[in-house]
């Protein structure tokens, strides 16, 4: 192919001159036409920074002075001693697992119930997906009034219940605040996850759950075991958003807690945020982000390639 | 048999309009707290307002600047929207059909884009956009936003294309289409449903975003309407119930009535877009 | 052709915003061909925004932001801020403002930048929750200010407060979900326990952050949440939160700051029935004091091409006049000398807050202190809450942070 | 092994009725193959006798047991689909112990059970692969163990072989005609491939619109059609139709005059004909004989298919009316060439204008047999 | 119009060479179909003609013209695609007239020329329908149109027919044949269903592992396959394959030997055989007689397939060789019943040991027709 695109570069110059439609672009121009956009926009704003990111991680730096002092790894190594570094590591990872399980599991009930509708699905789709489209600073305000503890409706509720006792400061509670956001998380990607779902549903054999039918399984067991393992293309795609997303995870933890009570529930991103800008150790800042980078990337990798071998 | 039936689908819509509800709750409450005062959200916030105030919206609108910063987002969010769209298509085209050499680390450098947070690469981004003069500027802000929504557009339309038979592409060749034909006449006509996606799905990221508006506008005249809302409820040291719930109405209505009116293909475009 | 100052500042709060909005529009009036733009920022923002738009060269002329170690100290390292010393004896402000806030923004006998607000923390009470107590009598005048309140002791406190929570009252409003906030009373408590002596030997000698009086104060504070003086869980509560309840009846007293007043004014139905006093110390032998800082300061940047313009500019609202308008068109107290409140029919509770001002002042420990130092402190205040650490864990954390600073030399360090 | 009995089965999706009033008797062991074009209703009907569609009147018996209102599991019925319908996550052995597994057979009696089925299928050494690693044929021959594994009385296929190509579809449809001959089970088998359904059924089942058109043993089907519907629909080549005027009835035999044709005489059985009245001619391309000596319909030659084993000739005779001519072998002929197709009175079919079997007198049937 | 001339032709997919150094001329008008077993490069072969694909080495003639390197829409030809590839956007008159508006033709050209396309295809009452508004053989006729509108002097097709149901399959086969007769283009033709190859080809190309096993007449091919390969890869049902051993050759006759035929002796042409050599013979299954009255191979009947015009009789010699034989018509037979086949050694073949045939003396070659 290499080949012969360079031979009809060498005709392209003299096929241009006679007409307009048909002739072949050379391999340079059609790199500078499809790919100089993207990357005019890619390369200075996505792709130097982060050259640059990595470049400041191996540097201690407080953001202002006029000279960085060259550290080399030590950044790397202080993120290893840092507790909170590590705190933040484990919350990230609760929310991968959290958030492959709680918004997905809901997403799919979800989605299962509405491929048995006929009428208002999309009405009811629409509805739940209402939560994926608004911003993470309505998130925050809506879920830090849901969990006030003063004013907040679910405490209240408990009490009305008899279950005051579990009426606690959601957010203030160094337990209980990841799970809290977390929630608040699901809230806005369960319903992602059921349009996904049911669109995989559609698309689903229905003479598979036919045969399941005549082999005697029940609707539960049609569920778990034909109709689950059919959505494995769909359950795939999310994980890897939900570990992308559970590692990148900012907004919503730091217009809920920035992070706190005591960075209880920090995350990688907000502790990053906050060394970088509010205690001036960009080198250091920088440092967590590649290290974050990575674990991203490793993490996503791994994830296709199990998707891959299946 | 037929009764059996009737009786599964009460139970199914009994299901689903109870999780529906709970699924609106929260943005219900705040409606309702928009038109409350804030004794009355202290005394029970679940209760219903004693008037429906609707001054109290107006007062938000204009205390809050949401009429210059509804402008302002808009003057963000349109350009953003169309570069990413093209941009994304493009180079979807270029990656699928292009016939690029190399293409596959193209490929590679976009996906990294797409796992790289944002807040990694924020500090450089900065100085960067600093250095080319492109601080405090909606133009900065907007390519800002179109560079990293980029990867994505690109992932989504990429997949669209891998969808599209090779069989189409080549039999356009043979009717003498060059690739700005083949793009032009026969893959952007195909492309439509896809790329209306990505535009809803951009324009929502860039009314939405936070961040990058935080960082890169300083001028209050500049302020996005995210930034609005967020310096009317951090912007002073008293918290008002009232004018928040209103601000969140305020931001959260437009893009809510974009979605249901676009929803049709917006959510057929995100699961196209999606598996592949 | 128009000369453009850009100023950042911090006053998003409704007075202090109208009064900035006044200040430029006179300014420019009377310098034809200036404009000034302002750009208004929350705490956190700025933080964010301004060390790095500095860098950038894309920062303000004129900017107001906290003065300390840990975030002025380092732009006045960077050679980003200009040297006011020079200007401090040309325009006259050495000898028109206050000392104490001046030294704030010293950097080895250097000056930074020109303070605006002289603020201290104080105890603020609802009135007609007091009345409903019984416990009205036991407000006291302090014996060297009479104009200031005072108690009799700390127990006199103690049962106010116990009062309150027998009656289903927040006995002290306090959010603490952003931990700065149990920072303050941290600072008022070690100055209830220690006073300014101890804090000034620790800060510039060779004292100790775990110092039993540092543990003491820690002690104060902790026992206050076992006593159940806070409400539920305070580290769930937004100090916007813990206000809301203050402002609305729910909570008999609110520890915080002078900041505060104007906000009161604005928000409470009826701001006639709050009014603020200070706490006694633990000790007789120590003065009736707050903890008191600047907050934040303006200062100029190096790079800027307008920098006596700007310096015009704070000429102009830090003049005696302008002096008098922040007291009562924004309810803040700037560091001018010799104000004359009378003629101003400022709110009692103002006047009250002008008088406080002249009080032996200890520190409102955040602003002065470097990053790691209020981290240890901010996340011990919400530590010592949900019983996670002791006051001793939380003191040696500090001196932990504190020596670490030292040696690195990131501490405020005036002379 | 079990009787299926159809008693005014009727099937009506809202308001459209794509089954009226069906009346069906499947003995034990007997392979009944159901054939008629797309949209005629095959597959409403079979999954009706699954379970899988409840029907909208009548009656069906399994076994002699009502079975109308049962659930599809307990109806004793397997299923084989078009799309096979693999669970594509499990192994083959999985997928045929599926059913098992549910039913709470122990595993040792289950993995003998799915051994069993996949010897006498060939595919022991397939066991443990997924589908996705399987050939169409391989796939198509899991999807036939589920449904041996279960041993049921009633074996239900819908198009089973749809998606194979021809060489294997040859290949199976062997397989299957041996696997009826040793399991000895009911089964019910849809197509719409002549081949299969002639092949295969002992029974053959012609449904056009939800209607039954014929039931029969499929050489009488194609021998002895019932009408023109059924006439034309089996056989390949399709029957070469002529429109033909009854003439003079003298002795039993009906004479017929076509333009194109010399004299011919049918005997036909019941009332005489009235005279004039339009009928339907028809016999098969394989039935006519090409090149006779003398006499037979007159034909130029419009193109050739030679498939090797036989050859296809499209004719058309002077007036413009196409014939197919089906001769075994090769033929020495080319477009254009003239020639002369005999036609054997005894191997003609004659309809009425309605479609109807105007029957023959026993003796000029045609034959069944060469 | 133009010829096609591939010489040394190969091709590589990395390391894998899929053809190696294939030489083949198609003659101006010619229609050619590519036959072999899947895999075997047929539709490689086609895209490098094309141009879709690039050739690995060798040259590549079109007209006469060099097009080895030349763009795939320089060549003049033009392609139907097993999937259409219509523009799914673009209305009928659109697809077709595409590649037209390309080129530049002038608007009033351009619609006289696919309109007369589509007039030849019938399809005149579609040119403003979109594609998905199109029956299965409606998008067929367009893609072919598409082709016919160009104008090419080649015309190529990968499988056209293979998605289409076997009816509608039969009546594009014929109007391909028409459309070729009429337009007398240059066609190639890939497909692995052999009653196309054999019903539209001038000549065939059989294909296997990249490599040409023979070019020819359909008839020929069928009827004198150049090897075992194509001998069994031809016909249906597929030829018989017997294990035979050479005996002694006397008189040009090469006597042979199975345990379960009557002695049998072949005119064989070149070297004689080295006796107790072992070798091939092949005979289809409508060359064996069924029924003969004496000799002939005995068997006992496995299965009977009846198709109606005719019967394929699956049978088992005593030794367990299983034989097919073909028969027009019906047969009254029934699995158990014994038989004797009559084996004619004209229509005999022989293959040595690897597959060569091995040449019969002209008097005795099986016969092109009967
Ligand atoms: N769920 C349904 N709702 C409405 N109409 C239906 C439904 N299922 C089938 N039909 C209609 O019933 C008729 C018979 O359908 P059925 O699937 O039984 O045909 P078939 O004979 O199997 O055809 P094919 O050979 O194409 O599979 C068709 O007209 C079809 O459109
Ligand atoms: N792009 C490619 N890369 C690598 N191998 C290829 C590629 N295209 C085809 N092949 C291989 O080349 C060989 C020939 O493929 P080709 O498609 O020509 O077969 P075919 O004869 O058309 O088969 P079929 O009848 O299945 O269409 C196959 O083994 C195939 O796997
Ligand atoms: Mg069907
Ligand atoms: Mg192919």
């Amino acid at each position: 192919m290499r080949q012969m695109t360079e031979r009809l570069d060498q005709q392209s110059a003299s096929a241009a001159r006679r007409r307009g439609g048909g002739r072949p672009l050379g391999t340079a121009i059609r790199y500078l036409i499809f790919l100089g956009p993207a990357a005019l926009l890619y390369v200075p704003f996505v792709l130097k920074p982060l050259i640059e990111t990595f470049g400041l991680s191996l540097f201690a730096w407080n953001g202002v002075s006029a000279e960085r002092t060259f550290v080399g790894l030590a950044n790397y190594a202080r993120a290893l001693g840092d507790p909170i570094f590590w705190i933040s590591l484990r919350n990230n990872l609760y929310w991968v697992v959290t958030s492959i399980v709680l918004p997905m599991a809901t997403g799919l009930v979800i989605a299962v119930l509405l491929s048995a509708v006929r009428r208002g699905q999309r009405i009811y789709a629409g509805i739940f997906f209402t939560p994926v489209v608004l911003n993470l600073i309505i998130v925050g305000l809506v879920w830090g009034i849901i969990y006030n503890p003063l004013i907040g409706p679910l405490n209240r509720l408990l009490r009305a219940v008899g279950l005051g006792s579990l009426a606690i400061g959601w957010l203030g509670d160094r337990y209980a605040a990841t799970p809290a956001i977390m929630v608040a998380g699901a809230w806005t990607f369960f319903g992602f996850c059921a349009v996904i779902f049911l669109q995989g549903l559609r698309t689903l054999d229905r003479e598979q759950i036919e045969a399941a039918t005549i082999d005697g399984a029940g609707p539960f067991r049609r569920f778990r075991k034909i109709i689950v393992p059919a959505l494995s293309d769909q359950v795939t795609l999310l994980i890897v958003m939900s570990i992308i997303g559970s590692f990148k995870v900012f907004d919503i933890v730091y217009v809920m807690t920035k992070g706190g009570p005591d960075h209880a529930s920090e995350v990688i991103a907000t502790y990053m945020y906050w060394q970088s800008f509010m205690n001036g150790s960009l080198g250091y800042g920088a440092a967590l982000a590649v290290m974050l980078t990575a674990v991203v990337a490793g993490a996503s990798l791994a994830m296709m390639a199990l998707r891959e071998r299946d | 048999m037929r009764r059996r039936k009737t009786r599964h689908t009460l139970i199914l819509h009994g299901v689903l309009i109870a999780s529906a509800l709970l699924t609106v709750f929260p943005l219900g409450l705040i409606a309702l707290m928009a038109f409350k005062t804030n004794p009355e959200i202290f005394a029970n916030p679940l209760a219903l307002p004693g008037a429906w105030r609707w001054q109290q919206i107006g007062k938000a609108w204009t205390d809050g600047h949401f009429g210059p910063y509804y402008l302002n987002s808009l003057q963000v969010a349109v350009p953003t929207v169309l570069m990413v769209v093209i941009a994304s298509t493009l180079a979807a085209y270029g990656l699928v059909f292009g016939r690029l050499p190399g293409a596959r680390y193209a490929l590679a450098a976009i996906l990294l884009g797409l796992i790289v947070p944002l807040q990694a690469i924020i500090v450089s981004l900065f100085h960067d956009l600093g250095d080319m003069g492109l601080l405090n500027s909606l133009w900065g802000l907007s390519l800002a936003q179109a560079a990293v929504g980029l990867p994505f557009g690109i992932f989504m339309m990429r997949s669209f294309f891998l969808g599209i038979p090779k069989d189409l592409i080549e039999a356009a060749r043979l009717d003498g289409a060059g690739d700005v034909t083949v793009l032009r006449r026969v893959v952007l006509p195909l492309a439509t449903a896809p790329a209306l996606t990505l535009a809803t799905l951009q324009f929502m990221y860039s009314w939405n975003d936070f961040l990058l508006p935080l960082i890169i506008l300083h001028d209050p005249s500049l302020r996005t309407v995210t930034l609005g809302l967020f310096y009317l409820q951090g912007g002073t040291y008293t918290l008002n119930y009232t004018m928040i719930s209103a601000g969140v109405l305020i931001t959260a209505v437009p893009i809510m009535v974009v979605f249901f009116l676009l929803q049709r293909q917006f959510i057929a475009g995100v699961t196209a877009g999606a598996v592949k | 052709a128009t000369t453009v100052l850009n100023v950042w500042d911090q006053f998003f709060s409704e007075e202090p915003n109208k009064l900035m909005n006044e200040f430029v529009a006179e300014f420019q009036k009377a310098h034809p061909g200036v404009e000034i733009k302002r750009n208004v920022l929350d705490t956190d923002s700025i933080r964010a925004t301004l060390p790095a738009a500095l860098t950038a060269g894309q920062g303000p002329d004129l900017f107001y932001y906290d003065a300390g170690p840990a975030f002025l100290g380092p732009l006045v390292e960077a050679g980003l801020v200009a040297d006011l010393t020079q200007e401090y004896a040309a325009r006259g402000w050495d000898k028109s403002l206050v000392d104490w806030p001046v030294e704030r923004v010293t950097y080895g006998n250097k000056i930074w930048g020109v303070p605006n607000e002289i603020e201290y923390t104080n105890v603020y009470v609802d009135l007609a929750v007091l009345d409903q107590l019984g416990m009205k009598d036991k407000l006291v005048a302090d014996k060297d200010h009479p104009e200031l309140l005072t108690l009799k002791s700390l127990d006199d406190f103690k049962a106010i407060l116990e009062a309150s929570k027998a009656k289903g009252i927040v006995p002290i409003a306090f959010g603490n979900r952003d931990p700065g906030r149990g920072g303050h009373l941290f600072s008022y408590f070690l100055t209830l326990t220690a006073g300014k002596d101890l804090v000034d030997k620790i800060l510039f000698g060779d004292g100790r952050w775990d110092d039993p009086k540092v543990i003491d104060a820690w002690k104060l504070y902790k026992d206050y949440s076992t006593a159940g003086y806070y409400p539920p869980s305070p580290n769930a509560i937004s100090y916007d939160e813990g206000n809301a309840l203050f402002f609305n009846g729910a909570a008999a007293t609110n520890i915080t700051g002078t900041w505060l007043v104007g906000d009161i004014m604005g928000q409470v139905a009826d701001p006639s029935k709050i009014d603020f006093f200070l706490l006694p110390s633990v000790s007789a032998d120590l003065p009736l004091s707050a903890a008191a800082g600047i907050g934040s300061t303006f200062a100029v940047a190096e790079k800027s091409p307008n920098k006596q313009l700007a310096l015009d500019f704070l000429d102009f609202i830090m003049s005696k006049d302008a002096g008098k308008r922040w007291l009562k068109e924004a309810n803040i107290v700037p560091p001018i000398k010799d104000i004359d409140i009378k003629g101003l029919d400022l709110p009692p509770m103002m006047q009250r807050v002008v008088e406080g001002a002249t009080l032996p002042l200890s520190y409102n420990l955040d602003v002065v202190m470097p990053a790691e130092w209020n981290d240890a402190m901010k996340t011990g205040t919400q530590s010592l809450l949900d019983g996670s650490s002791t006051p001793e864990d939380v003191a040696a954390r500090m001196e932990q942070a504190w020596e670490k600073a030292k040696a690195e030399g990131r501490i405020w360090k005036a002379h | 092994m079990a009787s299926v009995e159809l008693q005014g089965i009727g099937k009506r999706f809202g308001e459209l009725s794509v089954i009226a009033d069906l009346d069906l008797k499947i003995d034990e062991g007997e392979f009944v193959v159901f054939v008629g074009p797309s949209g005629c209703g095959k597959s409403t009907l079979l999954r009706m006798i699954a379970g899988l569609e409840d029907v909208s009147g009548g009656h069906l018996r399994i076994g002699g047991r009502e079975v109308t209102d049962l659930d599809p599991a307990k109806r004793g019925v397997a299923m084989v689909f078009q799309s096979y319908a693999l669970y594509p996550h499990m192994s083959v052995r999985d997928n045929m112990g599926f059913a098992l597994s549910i039913d709470g057979t122990p595993a040792g009696e289950r993995e003998e059970r799915v051994m069993a089925a996949a010897r006498i299928l060939k595919i022991e050494h397939l066991v443990d692969r997924r589908p996705v690693h399987l050939s169409g044929g391989q796939r198509q021959r899991v999807a036939i163990g589920r449904a041996i594994v279960r041993d049921p009385e009633v074996f239900l296929f819908d198009e089973p072989l749809s998606n194979l190509d021809a060489a294997l579809r040859g290949e199976m449809r062997m397989e299957l005609a041996r696997l009826h001959q040793r399991l000895g089970a009911t089964m019910i088998y849809v197509t719409h491939d002549q081949v299969e359904a002639m092949t295969l059924a002992d029974r053959i089942v012609v449904l056009d619109r939800g209607r039954i058109q014929q039931v029969g043993h499929p050489m009488d089907i194609y021998g002895r059609p019932d009408n023109l519907f059924v006439a034309t629909f089996i056989g390949s080549p399709k029957m070469n139709v002529l429109d033909v005027v009854a003439g003079e009835t003298m002795g039993g035999l009906l004479a017929l005059s076509h333009p194109d044709l010399p004299p011919l005489a049918l005997a036909v059985d019941g009332p005489s004909m009235a005279q004039g009245s339009p009928l339907k001619l028809g016999v098969r391309p394989n039935d006519l004989r090409f090149d006779v000596a003398e006499g037979g319909i007159v034909v130029k030659v419009d193109f050739v298919e030679r498939h090797g084993d036989q050859t296809i000739v499209n004719c058309e005779t002077e007036s413009g009316l196409t014939l197919n001519v089906a001769i075994p072998g090769n033929v020495d002929t080319a477009p254009g060439n003239t020639h002369r197709l005999g036609l054997d009175s005894a191997r003609c079919h004659l309809f009425a204008d309605d479609g109807r079997l105007i029957s023959r007198r026993p003796e000029s049937n045609p034959a069944r047999s060469r």
